[in-house]
């Protein structure tokens, strides 16, 4: 029954719409039966990745952010943040735990912590055309879980 | 986010409740250097038992507290993280800059 | 700031969806600073809207649900739930109390209960081509409020 | 949503908890009848205390109770409903068909 669904969302770059994404995403991976520490996992990488957008992919404008959530055989999560925004030269050096580009306000821990919370992270970025950060989760069944 | 203080001989303690991401970040940034530039303490704890939630940008935060308080000759340190700031900070390996001390 | 806030939701229309749609609308609302009874009041509008995309649109097959809701002047919120199924032929009919086609399990409620909890509702629909169902609620500012 | 049960003197009294929506409509109504086939009561109470969230299909679920309790010659009447419950109680003016008796 889970297998197919989806949930698709697209809202603009304001920084109020953090904490609606990962509220978004929490209620959507819900159907999992994750733990609350699974559920924490969740919330922590989606805030990131769409924190990314908003605050490096749009540093001066409001522009569009999408979303979208998946169920790949029933017990892994699939998410996917995408922006249009100003790209990134050179991923690998993005990834490096520590680099930032944002100043004091930022930690440059961001893909550390979507890295260190999922199973995978893929990051697609050119420059001036926007990125795509993709991550999924496999989700324990309950009877396993202590 | 909420932030409510206690003062006690040198040391300030920093409730924070709620969530800390980037959008409450620099409002928490500023009320806590606020804070700081009132008290001048010694010690500045960071208990973070009502924190539901925290991402990177905590982490931003809790070491540019870290940071001034070294240039104050003080120290820093957070106490009682719940469980979801807890992993982000282990996963942000800072705990090796700012000691973690649990259950008081 | 929060004046031209929105988000655009896409998913299946699979039931276990109705709990996500009402979590994401009161997550989107909740910048508004609603009581919880205007909460309240927005998630069963939400419920209904899309429990009849879901039973009535597509009764037989998985279909395309979208959603949309926005802020008006800072403090009126608009809810839009599309669906591109079955239709309505006659609208005035349909809207009236008790008025169902959906056999026991359905009360003919739905359309009375959205409009006494929403300020505004409009209902588009052409048969064969889908339905769009929008509603708007003002919600009081704190001050004013007990 | 969950269903437990007392049963006394004739009454059972069913204590609703979660949310009743469309998608939990159906396997509400099919307990309630096993139930009610099990126990034949006189009088039949719906406890809402613990239920969070209702919408119309609720409306739906009451009345097909209200129906089958006056089938056996019974009755059947709601308790305790938490406001978001009542507000959609209320609009769907099915009070004057099942009544509604709250704090007990
Ligand atoms: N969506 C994005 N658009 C443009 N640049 C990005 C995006 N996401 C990340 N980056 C770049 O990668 C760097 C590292 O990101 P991250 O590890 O999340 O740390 P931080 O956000 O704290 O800087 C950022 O400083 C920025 O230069
Ligand atoms: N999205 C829709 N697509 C097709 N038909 C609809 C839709 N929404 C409502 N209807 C029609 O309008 C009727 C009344 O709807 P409503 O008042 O919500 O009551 P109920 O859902 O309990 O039947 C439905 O029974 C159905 O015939």
């Amino acid at each position: 029954m889970n297998e197919t669904n989806y949930i698709k969302l697209e809202f603009p770059s304001r920084s109020s719409n953090e904490a609606f994404a990962r509220t978004a995403a929490a209620a959507f991976a819900a159907q999992l039966d994750p733990t609350l520490e699974e559920l924490g996992d969740i919330k922590t990488a989606v805030s990131e990745a769409v924190t990314n957008s908003i605050v490096h992919a749009y540093p001066d404008s409001l522009g569009r952010i999408a979303m979208r959530l998946r169920i790949i055989k029933g017990c892994t999560l699939e998410i996917s943040v995408r922006d249009w925004g100003k790209g990134i030269a050179d991923v690998e050096q993005a990834m490096t735990p520590l680099f930032s580009t944002g100043g004091e306000e930022r930690s440059g821990m961001g893909f550390t912590i979507m890295g260190s919370f999922m199973d995978k992270l893929k990051v697609r970025s050119s420059p001036g055309r926007g990125t795509t950060v993709t991550m999924q989760r496999f989700i324990s069944p309950r009877q396993t879980k202590r | 986010m909420t932030i409510n203080t206690a003062f006690n001989s040198g040391r300030l303690t920093l409730y924070l409740a709620g969530e800390l991401d980037h959008h409450e970040a620099r409002n928490t940034i500023r009320r806590i250097e606020e804070l700081l530039d009132e008290y001048m303490p010694r010690d500045c704890v960071l208990d973070m038992a009502g924190l539901n939630f925290m991402d990177s940008s905590g982490i931003a935060v809790i070491i540019r507290v870290s940071r001034r308080m070294k240039t104050l000759g003080g120290r820093a340190w957070i106490e009682n993280p719940a469980k979801q700031p807890q992993r982000v900070i282990d996963a942000a390996g800072i705990d090796r800059l700012v000691p973690v001390a649990v259950g008081k």
